[in-house]
Formats: C-alpha cells, structure tokens, sequence
C-alpha cells in the first residue's frame, strides 16, 4: 500500500477542518501547507535518485465531524495513494486517524499536544501503533516550563515582591485538562504555589468563575490554552481586578494591539508556537509576511500554522536522504535521526525517541498602560522534565 | 332585510367534496335551523360561512358585502361569530376569561363587563365557576359557557352548531329561551344546527334540509317538519341506512 | 349483591365537592340508566370508577374486590371500560386500526368465553360502521365518530360498558339505531351503565335510573318511578317531559 | 465577603442577559407556538450587527437600536416565510430552526469571518464599593433588562392581546372564531421576540467578544429558563432567569467549577419533573394533544 | 377529543407531529400485494449495497458509507419512539455514548472485547435509555424534548469529568474486533458488512415491531394516551418499553461506532451530534420504514456530493433542509413514496387507493 510517486510527484495530503468549531485552527493548516508546498516546488522540487519530485498536495475538510475526518483519512490513504498527512488539530481526530495511517504505514504529523499521553516506548516501537506518528508541537513540559520560566522573570520584576501564588485558569476539554498539569507542575517547580480552577468549556461570561480565583488571592493568574476563551475573560478579569498581573496563553501580541486591550497590570502572552504579532527572529517575521501575504487571516490561531509549516520540508529531506520512495520506515528512521533548522525555532528541530519534537516558546510582556509596546524573550528548551517541589 | 346570503357554494376536505351548490339566506332577526344526517355536511356550511374553511366555489354576501374567503377574525369583527361544535372552551383559561375573550373583536370594552353580568344571569353556574378554568368545568357546563362566549361578541348573526349537546333537559329549554332572547334583546339572528328535534321545532322559523352535502328541501319549519326525511331523521319513523 | 358496588364514594377537587358520599350498585347483566344535571358528578363518577382519577373517599368493589385507587390500565383490563362524554379515537390512524388495537388488547382479557369478535370487520358490521374501515379517524363526522368510540370500547373486552353521553349530537333516529345495539349487549354479556341526557333514548334503554345531583343521589328505581318523582322534574327534566 | 457580594453583583448581571434570551424565547414558544432553534443565532446576528455599526463609527447605543431592528426585521422574514408554514407541525418548525441556525452562523462567517468580534467596553467605567467591583456597563445591562421586562409585563401579560395569545396558543381555530387575528398576533409575538435577541445580543457584545458560533451555547439556556419558569410567563423567566444566575454565581464560587454547567441543568431537570408547567405555571406551548 | 374538528390542522404535541399517516406507510400494511412489494424493494435494496463495495466505490465512500450505516442504527430507535410513540428526543446521542462508552470502558478496565461486550452494550443502553425516559411520564412532549438536551449535556459533562475511568476530556481508546470465522474486520470491507448485517438485523426487527400488535399500541399511545389507558394499555410501561428499545438499537450503534473509530471522547456525544441525530429522522421521515436511513444517507452524503467550498455547502444544506422541510412535510421518504405511487399509477393505470 506503499505510496508510489508517479511521473515525478508525491502526494501528500492535509486533513483540517475548513469548517465547523475548529475552523479557526484548521485554516491555517492548510494555508500553511500550501505555502511549504508552493515553496519546496518553486525551489525545483525534491531529488531523490537522480530524479525530481513535486509535492502534489491534496486537502480534505474533515467539517470538525470525526467521521469525516476518517473518511478523508481513508480516502488519502488508500484511494489517493498518499505517503505522508498532516492534521489534524483536535485529539480525537488525530488519534482516529493514526490508526488508519499507522497500519498503511502513512507518516502523520500533527501538531496536537495532547498527543503526547499516549505516545510512548511501546506506541511509536516500530510495531507500534504511532510508529509513523510525529508530534509537532513541543513536549508538553518543554514548553510548560520555557512558559513558566519566561512568565514569571517577565512578570517579577514588575510587582512590589516575587509571584508566589499563582492561579492556573483553564478550559476543562481534552487539551486544557492534559496540559495544564504539565504547567501546574512547571510552575510549582518554579516555587510557585498553584491552585487550578477549571471552567466548563464554551463559557461565555467569566465573573463567577473570575471572582472565585479573585478569592483566592493570586499574585498571577495564568489563563491557559485557550487564546479565544481567553479574550473574552481576560477582560473581564481586568475589570473584577482578578490579580496584580496575569499571563495569557495562545494570545498573541498582534491580537492584544488589535483589540486595543491595555491594563495597569503587568500582562504576559505567549503564542502556539511563535508570535506573529511580535516575532522574535527574522525567519518567522519573513514568514509570517509571506503567509499573511497569501490572504491567511490575522487570527488568534495564525500562529498555528507554524506547527505544519517546518515538517514539509524535514519530510522533503528525509526523503532526498533516504533515496528511495517506497520505504516508509527508512523515512521514519531519518527522521529520527534528523538535525532540521527550521522557522519555528533557533536552534535546529528534532524528534526525541517518542516522535516528540523540540523547541522553545516564546513569552512577551505588555507595557502596563500600552496595547502595542512588547517586551519578548525566549527561555532555552529545558533538558529534562521539571519536578514539582 | 336579508342579512346572509350564501350562493352556490362548493366546499370539499382536500379531494373529499362535502357541499354541492348550496344556497341559502337568512333575514335579520331571523332564527334558521339546518337539519340534516350525521355527516350530511352541516358544521361544513357553517365553516365556511365563518371563514374557517375557504369555499371551493361560490359566494357568501352580508349584510351586503361579499365576504367569501374573509378570514374567520375579519368575519368576527363584522358580527358573524360562530360557536363551533364540540365546544372549544380555552381550557387552561378561567371562564371569565374565556368570556372576556368571546368579546374580543368588540370596540366598546365598556360594555363587557355588563355583558358577562348578563351572561352570568342567564346560566348562573357561569358566576359559581367565574374563576375556575374551562377544562374543569363539566360538560354541560362547558357548553353554557360556548353559548355565552358566542354571545358576548353581540353579534349581528349567532351560528351555534349544536348548541343542546350535552344539556339536561331543563338546560335545553334554558337555552331555548336564550335563543329567543338572543334575537329579542340582541337584535341578532341566528343560524343554527340542531339535532334535538324538540329544541329546534321550538325555536326556528325557517328550516333548510341538507341531504349528502346538497339542500333537498326548505320552507317553514312548520311545513318541513311534515318532509318525509325529516320525520325519519327526527323521529326514526324508518331506518336511514347507517354511516351516512 | 352486585357486580359493581360503591359506597360512600366521594370525590373533591379543592373546594368543589363532585361527588359526596353516593352509594350504588350496579348489575353486570343488565342496562342502568344514570341523569342528573349538568355539573351534578356523572361524568365524575365514570372518572373514579374507572381510576383516572382517585376518591378522596369510599370504596368501589368489583365482583368483590376493592379497585378504588387502581390504574385505569388495571381497572379496564378487570371489565370496566368505558367511553369519553367527548368522543375520542386515535385520530391519526384508521377506523380498522383504531378497533384493531383494541381487539388485539380485549383478546387477552377473554376470561374463558371465546372472542366475540374475531375481526375488526365483524365490529364495524355490528356498530353500523361496515365499510368505513379504510377511513382517518380524525376526520369522521361526529356521529360515526361516536359509534367508532363505542366500537373501541366493545373490542376492549368489557364485563362492564360504562357509556358516557352516546348519544350526544344524534338525532333521534340515529339514538333510535344507537339504542337498538346497546339494546343487544346484555344478551351478549356485556352490562351497561348509561350517562346520556337524550331523554327519549334513555326511556328506550333503561329499566333502571339513577339521578345525581350535586354529587349525591336524589332517586335510583324504575324508569317510570324516577322520571315522576317532582324532585327529579323540577331540578333535571325542568317540568314535564 | 466583599467575595459572596460580588457574587451575588455577578449573578445579577448573569441572570439579566439570561432573562432576555429567555423572555424572547418564552415569548415565542409559549405564545406563538414556535419552537425556535434559532434564536441564539438571532441574538450572535445581533452582537455582530452592533460590532459592525460601532465598526462604522456609530454610538454604541445607536448601534444597539439599529441592531434591534436588523433582528426584528429578520424575524418578521423568517415568520412570514418559513414558520409560518409549519404552525400545525412545531416538530417539523423546530427541525427548520435548526437549519436556519446553521445557515445563519454561516452567512455571518461568508459575510465576515469565523473570527471573535469585540467592541470597546461603551461605558468603560467600574465602580469600585469596598472591594466590590461594580462594572457600568453590566449595571447599564440589569437596568434595560429592567426596563423590558416591565415593558413585557405590561404589554403583553396585562393587556388583553396576552389573554389573546394565549388563547391563541391553545386553540388557533378558535380564537380566531372569537375575532382574534392570530396569525398577525404571531407574527407580532416572533417580531418582538426577535428584537429581545437582537437587543441581548447587542448587550452581550458590550459585556464581551463573540463569534458566530455564540448562538448554540446561549440556546439551551434560554430553553431552560423558559420551561422553567413556565411557557409564555414573563415573571416565570424573571424568576427562572434569576434563579439561574443565583446558581451559576454560587455555584462557579463555591461549588466543583467543572461541574459548573451541571448544577442548573440538574435543577431544571428536577424542577420540571417535580413542577411540570414550569414554577410560576404557563401554558402548554405547541398545542399538547 | 376530535382532533380534526374545524378543520383546521390542530398543532399536535412536539412529540407527535407528523401529522396524519402517508398513505402507503408501513403502519398495518395488510395488504398482501403491497407487502410482497416491500419484500421486493428490500431485498433488491440489500443487494445493491451488499454489492456496493465490488463496485470499487472507494475508501471514503466506503467510510462513509459505514458511518451512514451505524448512525442509520441509531436512528431507526428514535424512528420508532418518535414515529410510532409520538416522543422525540434531541439528546439521542447520549444513548450512543452509553453504548459506546460501556465498550469502551469494558474493554480498558477489564479487557473485555467486541463480542462479549456487544450485549452489555446494547443492555446498558437500553437501561439509560428507560432512565432517561422517565420523566416523559410525567412532562409534556416539548419539555421533555428540553430534558433530553439537558440529559445529554448531563452525560458529557459526567464523562469529561470521570477521570481514569472515562478517560474525562480525551477519551478511551479500544483495539480492533476478534476475528470470527477467520474475519479480519480491521478491513475496511468486512467492517462494512458487519455494520450492513447490523442493519439489515435492525430494519428486520423494527419491520417487525412496527407490522405487531405492540407497533398498534405504540400508536395508540402516540394518539391518544387517556382513550388507551381506557382500553387497558399500560401507557407508562410501553412508553418505558419504547425508550429502552430505542436505547438498544443505539447501543448498538454506540458498539459499533466505538469500534470503527477505535477511540472516543464526550464531545461526539453531545449536542450537536443530538441534534443532527433529530434532524435525520425528521428529514427522512419517522414513520416509514426507509425514513431514517434516507435521513441518514441524506445527511451523511449530501455534504460529500455538494463539495463546495465549506461555508457555502453548509449554507447550500441548510437551504436544502428548510425547502425540504416545507415541501415535504412528512420527510423525504414520504415524498419519495408519493412519487413511487404516482408513478406506479401511471405505469399500471390503476390509481393508487391508499388512504383515500
Ligand atoms: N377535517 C376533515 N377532513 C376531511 N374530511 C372531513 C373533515 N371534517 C369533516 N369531513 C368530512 O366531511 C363530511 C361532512 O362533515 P360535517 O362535519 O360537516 O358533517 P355534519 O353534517 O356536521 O355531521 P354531524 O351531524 O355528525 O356533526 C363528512 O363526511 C366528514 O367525514
Ligand atoms: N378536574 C376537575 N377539577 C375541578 N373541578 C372539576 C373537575 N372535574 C369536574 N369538576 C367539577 O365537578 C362537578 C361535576 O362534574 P362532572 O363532569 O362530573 O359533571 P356531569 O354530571 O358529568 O355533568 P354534564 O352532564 O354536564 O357532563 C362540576 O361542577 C365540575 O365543574
Ligand atoms: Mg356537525
Ligand atoms: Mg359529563
């Protein structure tokens, strides 16, 4: 069921959802897609054994519907005959659709963090279930504790004495109850003590629940995850005058001047995985104006794109090293093995031996008093997981 | 003065055809029984007249005016109220408010009031129930109330479509000598069907026969009553075949 | 003693007392007759007896057995059944439907007699409905739609057929029909409890009156005894028949 | 407890965007006998088209009347030409509704994008009282609700066009025998119905951003807080919509915060079991055979 | 009391508002020519798609094609609460979810596989199924409508805050089905037989149900509760009945779809996918025996054969939707009917009587 290029193109295929609740997210996949794969093309393509290839992408809606996205899952795989998929963004679809591509021996990346419970020593073995599965968002404590990390040095200089207590406020679906014990734990390693308060997802108005953590006396509210939920509560947290600084997650810093937001609280944000609104290095600046220029919306989740964007490229390498089109597994092992230096990061991309790839997150602070000075940085991956004390 | 003319009128369910060029009149004042058997058509004719069934073919004029396919609000508010068969009671509404309502398409709002008295006088269980709500009165009871609220309209023609089913005998003259007064005091006439023979023999002047949705015979009550089908339907002097 | 026998039955919605203390038997082999003024507690009584809705005192005992309280469901499938004052059938099926589901439940209470109907053909046949069998219930004029409710009652099985106001909306040669079936039934087996204000109608079926008033019993003998005594003209027939 | 009155402040304010969506809601189903899916859509319709005018350059109060009548006008179109024709069928207008709903989540997102909206906060101003933050604009949003519901109260319950709706509701052929113009009335009822969304909406976008998919979270509560307070009752969805608020407040404060959309839909299940027309007792919607 | 009197349509209960029986419709279909008529069509129906996929019809119709088939499952149940009793239920997915859900937490917890958990299934779903049905003993149709919603919403917030045991927010996972007979349903194809044999089981049982003397007093319930007490029916304990039956088939629906996505999580089983499950059975028709797997096929395939741009195909649908809505009042199915019957006048010369 090996996917044979024929007269010079590979297919690959993106599963997105191009409508429906997750639309948002899933646009941009595909607009990220199109860019990598407009890119490698026009650059003349991938050389493998002498001969040139073409990327020939293939796109399927899954409607944000499960049954879809098996259906486009199934079409890619076995009726387009494609070799690798990217997408999707939501849990469930991904995990549904690594069981079709997995026993086709598809390669599927897929920027779900979430993923990372249930890759394992065991999944991704090359008997695995995962074992052509890749996770392109950063491991969970990486980027919990680069999070942590760049929030509380932002934030601490700003307040009368160091962040002691923080609140961790967080959508209570598949990806806020997965991530935030990592960023529970990274924050507790920081010597922060940590009180979760979760919201029912779909939330419209904050104040009750606002008020809670308000009685709970935090030096910073966290609000994680979710950058649309986020902007409506965030607000609405300023107005209850929740805490003395706040750190949003997935907001990002072209979202916050667009809005106009502004507090007298020191503010913190950070992006999945860059910011577009403040972009640390020229490469995601030059990206972000090449992808903005090809009419993608300017958007909370803009930023997602970044997560797909890299993996075209390492996958086109991976199969200029291997040499050959028909085997998968050869794929997966450069890939393992492989040094990539990508736009999303400094310092080069890799798979650790659980498919999960590496790399920092960035966090910006807010003038206290301005919507639109930034101050960024971005704290080093760290070397191991944190353990809370 | 005639009031109510209806001209070859034509009226079917769908493609069941129940009316066949039905015409009839009633004057001012006058009070009208149509008899007929079960299923012979007669609550149809009176839908129609009160806008709740548009005629097929066909006019209905009054006082007047043509008002065939008016809407049975507009014919309301012209002054021709029907009280439906089966009662129809707003149950979960109080009998007050179930008679307020009868009066709803009236201008003088002023005068509503004295009018449920007067009602309340006629049948007096109308004052013992004032506030209880419709779908705990008794049957009977209920079928007071529907004349009443017909009545409330002060309407210029009253269509009542059995209004003595269900009555105990002493409610049935009750509602005889409303009829009369219903003419007398109200000015209005009054069109009905009526399958209690004494009631309507009492009451109408004139009489229509209606037969398989068509009129076979009209005149005089007096005179109808000697009909042959009207002795067979009234007083089951020989067997009309069933299902009708 | 009776087939059917209450004492002191007496039911009160909050303050409107519709029933106070009656007592009455009735006969499972024969027609009873029950008038009484509009309001006066008949309908109630069919209400209780047949356990829509329960006594707030007394007791009714069947063929021996105390079945106040019970589910209607319960107290049908023991023989009572009864008719609605306003007519009911299930509108959205056919005639033939209609008498067929009730055949189908009536054939498992046969208590040891052998169906009387098989199909609901031979009902129609019997109620004067033959032919009608492909019609919408919803939409039958009211008469046939009165005999169709009694056809449904008559498929359930009843011991006991407790009619409420059958002949509502006939004229009298039509009761005259209506009397002449219910006329059948005790041959038949089944007894019959009578609501009807239809006067005529009533004089022709029923040997036996009960008269309600205000929820009590003011007379209950024959026929001819009740209809003369000048308590029962004066608050029922309004004077002379 | 400066916490316990905010709380109380918070529910407040939760419970009076509550009661508009349910006054509309109850309005319609009770009254006009329509079981509209939509009307959280209509309410998202009215937020959006508040942000657009404000995106204009009108006052935001300015922006909110026009949205009124944007909602009202699209409510009269949907009465006349789609509910209009399944009346006798509530079934088939609800399963109707839920096809205009997606149609008109989806217009919004062709017309603009499937993105948050937000305007600035109108008032921007928060009264601080001990501890206690009083938000204007939420203050301004119990004050309009106030003014509505009294508005509703005495045009529709203690009128007679009430009487007559309800009438209207229980027995169409009927009341329109008793000269009552019922189509008209329920086209009027759906009209006014609709402009109580568009004016939520409106509120709600100066309480806080919304997408075009707002409409499908608020929907259920309107519902509930219709049924709960009983159909077609005004005072019914004040004091279901207050009840809710109470217990979302107390519950987000004080209960398991993830349970918190569990307490209320607990408390209508019991009270609709226990009190089947609804607390203060109302008609039964869609003729009920 | 009579429904039909003026004449004017009385707006019946939320619950039952087809209105009157197409003519034609399954309901007592006594007649012995029509009956092997629907033989005929059934077992031609069968072929065709037992032969659909040698017809190299591709892997995402075939997908397609096996969603159509358990989510039809699911809706034959509700077909028959809401078309023979009378009582809808926006919150049918939450029925699935037991189903599925008891699978897969048999399978986690306990390692228990397809086969044993099939009836554990189809049992837990039936008694969710009768406790949810409940309080429909004592609420009118349209609120118990809104019971419904809420009960589902109840089910998903229970399963995203059950930890361990459900998996909460992200779901369970199961492996694939023990193979029988030497039957690898991991294929795609014999996936698709299974949920096919599944169906055709279902449309089997409800033919039958519906052509019974319980399908007769289901209806009766529907029309007229109080006359159906009178003549002995034990209202209460059918309706129950009709809700656990309609809990069963979606049970198995919930087996089935757990393990042809092979993992789960609340969110399928929550409003929407409610919500979609209600607007099928009223787009293909409750009442007809091929109403609900029209509705599904409709709903399932109409996204897929108007490949516009997303937004316009959903608007597209939702236009389709009303227009169908309002010319077909009794579901596609019985406008398809009516056709057929048109036609088979015109061919035969012989005007189709039924129901007049
Ligand atoms: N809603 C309806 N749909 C179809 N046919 C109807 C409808 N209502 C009545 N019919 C038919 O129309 C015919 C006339 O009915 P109508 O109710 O006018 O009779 P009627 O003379 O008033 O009889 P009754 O004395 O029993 O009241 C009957 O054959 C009846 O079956
Ligand atoms: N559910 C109820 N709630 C309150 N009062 C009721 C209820 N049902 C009946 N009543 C009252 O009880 C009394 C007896 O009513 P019932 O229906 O038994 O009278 P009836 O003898 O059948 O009269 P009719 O001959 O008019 O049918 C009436 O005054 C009625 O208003
Ligand atoms: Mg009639
Ligand atoms: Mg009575």
């Amino acid at each position: 069921q090996t996917a044979l290029a024929e007269d010079g193109e590979i297919k690959v295929g993106v599963v997105a959802a191009e409508s429906g609740s997750f639309v948002s997210a899933g646009n941009t996949i595909a607009a990220a897609a199109k860019l990598a794969t407009q890119q490698i093309n026009d650059a003349g393509g991938i050389k493998v054994a002498g001969k040139t290839y073409k990327f020939k992408l293939f796109i399927r809606d899954d409607r944000t519907n499960v049954d879809t996205a098996i259906a486009a899952a199934r079409e890619l795989v076995n009726d387009v005959g494609v070799s690798a998929v990217w997408g999707t963004e939501s849990h469930d679809f991904s995990v549904s659709m690594a069981k079709i591509t997995g026993s086709a021996k598809v390669l599927q990346f897929t920027g779900n963090s979430s993923l990372g419970g249930v890759l394992s020593d065991e999944s991704v073995a090359k008997d695995g279930w995962l074992h052509y599965t890749f996770q392109t968002e950063p491991q969970e404590w990486q980027r919990s504790t680069s999070t942590a990390k760049g929030v509380l040095s932002l934030v601490g200089p700003k307040l009368k004495t160091p962040p002691k207590h923080s609140v961790v406020f967080v959508g209570n679906d598949a990806t806020g109850q997965y991530l935030s014990e990592n960023y529970v734990t990274a924050l507790k390693a920081e010597g922060q003590t940590v009180d979760l308060v979760k919201y029912p997802p779909d939330t419209t108005d904050f104040s009750p629940l606002l008020t809670r953590v308000k009685g709970l006396n935090p030096d910073v509210v966290h609000f994680w995850y979710n950058g649309d939920s986020t902007l409506i509560a965030f607000p609405q947290a300023l107005k209850l005058g929740v805490a003395p600084a706040y750190f949003l997650f997935g907001v990002d810093p072209g979202i916050y001047k667009e809005r106009g937001l502004k507090a007298d609280q020191p503010v913190t944000m950070s992006c999945v995985p860059m910011c577009w609104g403040s972009a640390p290095f020229q490469a995601v600046k030059d990206y972000f104006e090449k992808y903005f220029a090809l009419g993608a919306a300017k958007g909370p989740q803009s930023s997602v794109s970044l997560l797909y964007y890299d993996y075209f490229f390492m996958y086109a390498k991976a199969l200029e090293q291997v040499g050959k089109l028909d085997d998968p597994d050869a794929v997966v092992a450069a890939l393992e093995k492989m040094q990539y230096q990508g736009v999303v990061s400094a310092v080069p991309l890799s798979f650790n031996d659980h498919h999960q790839v590496t790399f920092a997150t960035e966090v910006c602070l807010a003038e206290p008093g301005s919507s639109d000075k930034f101050k960024c940085a971005v704290e080093a991956p760290p070397a191991t997981a944190p353990k809370a004390n | 003065m005639t009031l109510l003319t209806v001209e070859h009128l034509y009226t079917a369910y769908g493609a069941v055809k129940v009316n066949h060029n039905v015409s009839m009149t009633v004057d001012e004042g006058e009070i009208v029984t149509i008899i007929g058997p079960n299923g012979a058509g007669k609550s149809t004719i009176l839908r129609a007249i009160s806008g709740l069934l548009k005629p097929k073919q066909g006019t209905i004029t009054f006082n007047g005016r043509n008002v065939t396919g008016l809407s049975a609000d507009r014919m309301a508010g012209l002054g021709v109220v029907m009280s439906p068969e089966g009662r129809h009671i707003f149950g979960d509404l109080t009998v007050r408010e179930n008679l307020k309502l009868g009066a709803y398409a009236r201008k003088d709002q002023s005068g509503v009031d004295a009018d449920i008295e007067l009602m309340e006088s006629y049948f007096d269980i109308l004052a013992k129930k004032r506030d209880a709500k419709g779908s705990t009165l008794s049957g009977g009871q209920q079928q007071m109330l529907a004349i009443a609220r017909g009545l409330m309209a002060r309407p210029r023609i009253l269509i009542l479509d059995e209004p003595s089913l269900g009555l105990a005998p002493v409610m049935v003259k009750e509602v005889r000598s409303v009829i009369a007064t219903v003419r007398d005091k109200f000015n209005a006439a009054v069109l009905l069907v009526e399958q209690n023979a004494s009631l309507a023999l009492a009451v109408s002047e004139r009489g229509y026969l209606l037969q398989h949705g068509q009129i076979v015979a009209s005149g005089p009550i007096g005179e109808l009553r000697e009909s042959s089908l009207m002795r067979e339907l009234y007083f089951g002097e020989q067997r009309a075949p069933a299902g009708e | 003693m009776a087939a059917l026998e209450i004492n002191g039955l007496s039911k009160a919605f909050g303050g409107v007392i519709a029933l106070g203390g009656v007592d009455l038997s009735i006969p499972d082999d024969r027609i009873t007759g029950i008038v009484g003024p509009n309001g006066s507690g008949k309908t109630t009584l069919f209400n209780v007896i047949t356990g829509v809705y329960p006594p707030t005192g007394g007791s009714i005992t069947w063929h021996g057995e105390d079945i106040s309280g019970r589910a209607p469901h319960q107290i049908a499938r023991k023989g009572l059944v009864r008719t609605f004052q306003q007519a009911m059938s299930f509108p959205g099926l056919s005639v033939k439907e209609n008498i067929q589901i009730a055949l189908e439940r009536g054939s498992r209470q046969l208590r040891g007699q052998a169906p009387r109907w098989h199909t609901p053909e031979d009902l129609l046949d019997f109620v004067g409905l033959g032919g009608r069998g492909g019609d919408d219930a919803g939409s039958m004029p009211f008469g046939n739609l009165r005999r169709l409710g009694v056809a449904v009652a008559l498929a359930a099985n009843p011991v006991l057929l407790l009619l409420d106001e059958p002949a509502a909306g006939l004229s009298d040669g039509e009761a005259n029909m209506l009397a002449d079936l219910i006329m059948k039934l005790p041959e038949m087996g089944i007894g019959v409890c009578l609501i009807d204000h239809h006067m005529t109608f009533m004089t022709a079926l029923c040997q036996r009156l009960i008269v309600l008033d205000f929820g009590t019993k003011i007379a209950d003998g024959t026929t001819q005894s009740v209809l003369t005594d000048p308590k029962v003209m004066e608050v029922y027939l309004g004077g002379e028949l | 407890m400066e916490i316990l009155i905010q709380q109380l402040v918070n529910s407040l304010s939760v419970a009076s965007v509550t009661i508009l969506i349910g006054m509309g809601i109850t309005l319609i189903f009770g009254l006009a006998g329509i079981v509209n899916f939509a009307h959280g859509e209509f309410l998202m319709i009215g937020g959006i088209a508040t942000w657009f005018f404000v995106g204009m350059g009108l006052n935001f109060f300015v922006a909110l009347l026009l949205a009124m009548v944007v909602v009202g006008a699209l409510g009269f179109v949907a009465e006349r030409c789609l509910f209009r024709f399944t009346l006798d069928r509530p079934m088939n207008g609800f399963i109707m509704s839920i096809g205009l709903s997606v149609i008109l989540q989806h217009v919004v997102v062709r017309v603009f994008d499937e993105f948050q909206k937000s305007t600035p906060d109108p008032l921007g101003a928060v009264w601080v009282v001990g501890d206690v933050h009083i938000i204007a604009m939420r203050a301004v949003v119990v004050v309009i609700t106030a003014i509505v519901v009294a508005i509703t109260y005495f045009g529709i319950t203690r009128s007679r066009y009430g009487l007559a709706l309800r009438a209207s509701v229980a027995d169409q052929a009927t009341a329109e025998l008793m000269g009552i113009p019922v189509r008209r009335y329920v086209t009027g009822v759906f009209v006014y119905g609709s402009i109580l969304a568009g004016l939520g909406g409106a509120l709600m976008i100066g309480l806080f951003p919304i997408t075009p998919f707002v409409g499908s979270v608020v929907i259920t509560r309107g519902f509930v807080v219709s049924l709960m307070g009983g159909l077609g009752n005004v005072n019914g969805a004040v004091l279901a919509g207050l009840v809710l608020g109470l217990v979302d407040g107390l519950s987000a404060g004080y209960g398991y915060p993830e349970w918190t959309d569990a307490y209320s839909l607990v408390l209508m299940i019991v009270i609709l079991v226990v009190r089947p027309q609804g607390l203060l007792g109302g008609t039964l919607g869609p003729k009920a055979s | 009391m009579t429904m039909e009197f003026l004449n004017l349509k009385v707006p019946m209960a939320l619950g039952g508002a087809h209105g009157k029986a197409p003519a034609g419709s399954t309901e007592g279909a006594g007649n012995r020519g029509r009956r092997i008529e629907q033989i005929a069509l059934a077992v031609a129906l069968i072929a065709i798609v037992a032969a659909l996929p040698s017809l190299n019809i591709g892997y995402r119709f075939l997908s397609i094609a096996i969603t159509t088939g358990y989510t039809a499952i699911a809706l034959y149940g509700l077909g028959l609460q809401f078309g023979q009793a009378g009582i809808m239920s926006v919150g049918h997915a939450a029925m699935l979810g037991v189903g599925a859900y008891t699978a897969a937490m048999l399978s986690n917890h306990l390692g228990v596989g397809f086969w044993a958990a099939l009836p554990a299934s189809i049992v837990f779903a039936a008694i969710a199924g009768g406790l949810v049905g409940l309080p429909s003993l004592r609420v009118s149709g349209q609120h118990y409508i809104i019971i419904t919603f809420c009960c589902c919403a109840l089910l998903v917030i229970c399963l995203t805050n059950g930890g361990k045991l459900t998996g909460a927010a992200t779901g369970l996972d199961v492996g694939s089905i023990p193979r029988v007979f030497g039957i690898n349903f991991d294929k795609l194809f014999n996936y698709y037989y299974l949920v096919l044999a599944a169906l055709v089981i279902t449309l089997g049982l409800v033919y039958a149900i519906v052509n019974s003397s319980y399908g007769r007093t289901l209806r009766s319930i529907r029309e007229n509760e109080q006359l159906a007490r009178a003549i002995g029916i034990n209202v209460d304990l059918h309706k129950i009945g009709v809700f656990m039956a309609s809990g069963a088939f979606a049970g198995l629906a919930g087996i089935l779809q757990v393990y042809y996505l092979r993992h789960i999580s609340p969110t399928l089983y929550g409003a929407f996918p409610s919500l979609y499950l209600a607007l099928m059975v009223m787009l293909g028709g409750g009442r007809l025996i091929y109403g609900p797997l029209i509705g599904a096929i409709i709903v399932n395939f109409l996204p897929e054969v108007m490949d516009l741009n997303p937004v316009d195909s959903r608007i597209a649908y939702g236009v389709a939707l009303l227009v169908v809505i309002l010319l077909l009042p009794g579901g596609v199915s019985s406008g398809l009917l009516a056709i057929y019957r048109w036609i088979c006048g015109r061919l035969f010369g012989r005007v189709s009587k039924a129901g007049s």
